[in-house]
């Protein structure tokens, strides 16, 4: 790993001052922030490289495709995934759920079938299934949580019937950070021939994701969590999806051939990748994974590890605090509140102090309504996020216990 | 007393405190603290106004051609900052509350409480206060 | 006017040789290049402000928050919209089309409609109606064109219907850049009580807009052919259709309250922008306009114009050239063929001189159907395109016909 | 002739040219503008091999162990290449075919006709006749 402190300068948004005080950036989770080489990738882009991709016989063109296709390239060897053409570029994760159901209500899902979702789905996880639902006479189910605000896999069986024919899961909550035993669940869904979409928006920027192991139908993520840029997003299909996804969002790029009367669409990725992509973006997109592989994502894991075990040790000495998700199993996130509280009054008060949290849903209002809470205090770390940084928030938060209670 | 009058009064209120916005925080919570501003019986849904994460109560009441409000919020600081637009702008004419600029709350240092971008209620309270207020007139 | 000299300083990318030769950029239809100042507020979001947008209580979330709709009051503001919540923010042109035609396909759009687009629309402005239609029994009925290849809109009344619903229809043709009589298109349309969608992808870059002037039901356009960055763009919708187009698209911040049983949606622009949206790409296209502002629109239309007009004249002096779209009233496009020679042919050679020209169908296969032709060659202007660069163009192509031929 | 051979002769002929890519291009489209390398009857829709733009047209056959290649494009400059991949490839073993590491595109300064990015169906014309040579194997 790179020193800490040199990682930290590769971060020019980190260097200033909030309110007075040094910005504590706590919420990764919403989105991280961009290094350099990210950065730059993108403006570089656009000072040397900058042209549409496809068709093109010019020499710009052909390098716009070059580098285009190359970040395809990248994230699919990141992601362990043989065949390229597997990786969609989208818009970012609830672009490509979206995609997904589009695609599947075409022939997939049929009138009364059933989807199960976890207790802690983000709304974009819920939302789209819940229009097809809706609008088509379909059902969800919801997998429901333990006491540690761990899923209940247990139940998972109970829930399926004949008419279930898919499974979406957060791969980690965006909430609670608590890590879904995918393994389980999908040996489940394959025993009953379900396909099973895993949203990793909160899992990809903070672990390995090895999606030929995982061997999933469809997994999403978005390269703004993963120190990358914003607008762009991916969505692997598995080989048999490929074939047989439906397209739902067709346009310019997505064929072979058009008549006003009949079109035949493109064999590979393309064909659900209509219009101009995000040019700049994939090439930010690339950069991004090409930082975290420089740095490790296993030295991710464990530098967040125990900034979240650091920080809920002190956190839990502080006797008004609520924790949520208690499980062992987690990744960078820590939900909490205090009690007789509003989320809304500590994040105020840890901003002028310069901690940026998020506070409220988390667009996880399904999951607020179990835990019966308006809303929590939320802190998520990134590689850079320093011990020194939790000592100062456990202060300052001591600090903003005293203001308000 | 005028709106700009309590104005000028909060403002000598917040000047005792300098530059030392814990202090400040800590007087709005304190006025947030201070009773309930709104009757238990008030506190229904269709007088709730959503900003994305605090949630305010208002209630608006014209007698004898002076409009009285009363308010909540759920969260402290949000409730500190109700009851200052409270003190300020109840108990006026409709006409003196559409066209108050409210001022204050810039030269208290509480500006940011009032942006559009911010995740509470406030502005939309203000906006329906000044809203019930043209109601009446 | 800045000096032209002092406009191409702004654009980095220009200032580079291909093949040897100084790099010709004629390939502005399919993108355009950014200046430095649109290059510069996309480093400039990244390394001070960036952070995700609503709900936001900590400093940077506001900053981040307040340029999103900052850009948004820019866009307003420029296409003479008095709502700013009419204009919403999608990935580009093929997004916000299908956008318009999945949310219309809930409601107003039925079994038998049918819809009519012009005989020289994009892919994008033709495929997601051509799915509607197969999937609904729609039809699709084609505004035919006039011998000067402009659309012969006496005939659209002819092709109206009782069962006609709207008219999706190219403010500019990307191929021939003729501009559309939309006066004319609109004024049959609200007589006859139909919608119109006006794909503005090709005008917004090159002439003024005036969308309350115009009173189309929506309008389109992409921020990358705008000077502006990929992976964004617009769609604007009537007052009437911020309230009554359903959603198709949700996901986070779509909200306002959501349970596993039922979704209550926001009332303004944020109901069609699901997830966290491509902020960078904002504050980049907001630049980019206030770029094309600073230059003057008019400016950049009159330009462009006799740029065309010059090159025009000077093709049509060449024996081999045919030129397609000969009307007067055309944007900054022309497209050619050599006589009895491929387009792919001439684009290579163009770009062994560093010049850098669209061929093939440009997305408009329909439109090539017509015309009997496999494809043209297309070169297309931007405000940094000079009448230096035409005499080049003229000259190497004229060599380029002698290898040929 | 080995395919190596047939490769050295092509870069032997193109190194006359030197730097002039002018009269490099002049030679190649003057290939291209040789007689048809396709029987008419074979330039049927299955036999087209589709690039983004120009169309490429293929027929593999096997005479006692040998392969024989003729093919034509619509492009001129794409039946240049398209030429020279006939020339080298032609008349050898499946064997040799799938073996052949093409190494002279790059030597006489044409490589970017092979790049996959590139909007012909060159790339794919050369997959397509080692295909079917390893087919015939
Ligand atoms: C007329 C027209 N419509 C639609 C499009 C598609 O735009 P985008 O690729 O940005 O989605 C284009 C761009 O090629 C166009 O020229
Ligand atoms: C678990 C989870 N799913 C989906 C999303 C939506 O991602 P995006 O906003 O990038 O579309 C998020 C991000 O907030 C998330 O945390």
């Amino acid at each position: 790993m790179k020193e800490l402190k040199n990682i930290r300068d590769q971060f020019p948004i980190l260097n200033q001052k909030i309110n007075g005080y040094d910005l504590v950036y706590f919420d990764n989770g919403a989105t991280s922030q961009k290094p350099l080489s990210v950065i730059e990738s993108i403006s570089d882009y656009y000072k040397q490289s900058n042209a549409n991709i496809h068709r093109g016989v010019h020499t710009l063109s052909r390098t716009a495709t070059g580098l285009f296709e190359k970040a395809r390239k990248t994230l699919a060897s990141h992601f362990n995934v043989k065949n390229d053409q597997q990786i969609i570029f989208t818009a970012g994760t609830t672009d490509s759920i979206n995609l997904v159901v589009n695609g599947l209500s075409k022939n997939y899902l049929k009138k009364g079938d059933e989807i199960i979702l976890s207790s802690y789905e983000h709304h974009s996880n819920i939302l789209p299934w819940q229009l097809w639902a809706e609008e088509n006479g379909g059902k969800l189910k919801v997998i429901p949580l333990l006491e540690d605000q761990s899923l209940d896999l247990s139940k998972l069986e109970s829930l399926i019937s004949s008419k279930t024919k898919l499974i979406a899961i957060a791969h980690v909550s965006n909430t609670l950070g608590v890590i879904t035993d995918l393994e389980k669940v999908n040996s489940i869904a394959r025993k009953n021939n379900i396909a099973v979409l895993v949203d990793g928006a909160q899992s990809a920027p903070h672990m390995a994701v090895d999606l030929t192991k995982l061997n999933v139908d469809f997994f999403v993520c978005s390269a703004h969590k993963m120190y990358g840029p914003t607008g762009i997003g991916l969505l692997y299909l598995s080989e048999k999806w490929l074939k047989d996804l439906p397209v739902s969002k067709p346009g310019g790029g997505t064929i072979n051939t058009v008549t006003f009367e009949k079109t035949e669409y493109a064999e590979n990725a393309l064909r659900f990748e209509p219009g101009t992509p995000h040019i700049a973006g994939s090439v930010g997109f690339s950069a991004a994974i090409d930082f975290m592989n420089a740095v490790g994502i296993q030295t991710i894991f464990d530098h967040e590890h125990q900034l979240v075990q650091y920080a809920q040790q002190k956190m839990s000495e502080i006797p008004e605090v609520i924790i949520y998700g208690k499980s062992e199993h987690k990744a960078g996130v820590i939900s909490f509140n205090i009690k007789n509280n509003h989320p809304f009054d500590v994040g105020t008060l840890l901003d002028k102090y310069g901690i940026a949290v998020r506070t409220g849903h988390h667009c996880t209002q399904p999951l607020m309504q179990c835990l019966n809470i308006q809303g929590t205090i939320r802190i998520s770390f990134a590689i850079y996020n320093t011990k020194e940084e939790v000592d100062f928030f456990i202060e300052k938060l001591k600090k903003v216990i005293t203001m308000l209670c | 007393m005028t709106i700009e009058e309590i104005e000028k009064e909060i403002i000598e209120e917040f000047e005792m405190f300098g530059d030392d916005w814990e202090a400040k925080y800590e007087h709005l919570i304190d006025l947030g603290k201070s009773l309930p501003l709104i009757k238990e019986e008030f506190k229904t849904d269709d007088r709730i106004i959503k900003g994305c994460q605090s949630r305010v109560w208002l209630n608006s009441e014209l007698k004898e051609g002076i409009v009285y409000f009363t308010a909540d919020a759920d969260a402290i600081i949000t409730k500190g900052m109700v009851a200052l637009m409270v003190r300020v702008l109840s108990e006026h004419t409709p006409k003196e509350i559409v066209d108050a600029k409210l001022n204050f709350v810039d030269t208290i240092g509480l500006k940011e409480h009032l942006s559009p971008t911010r995740a509470n209620g406030l502005v939309s309270m203000i906006n329906k206060m000044k809203a019930d207020a043209l109601s009446f007139s």
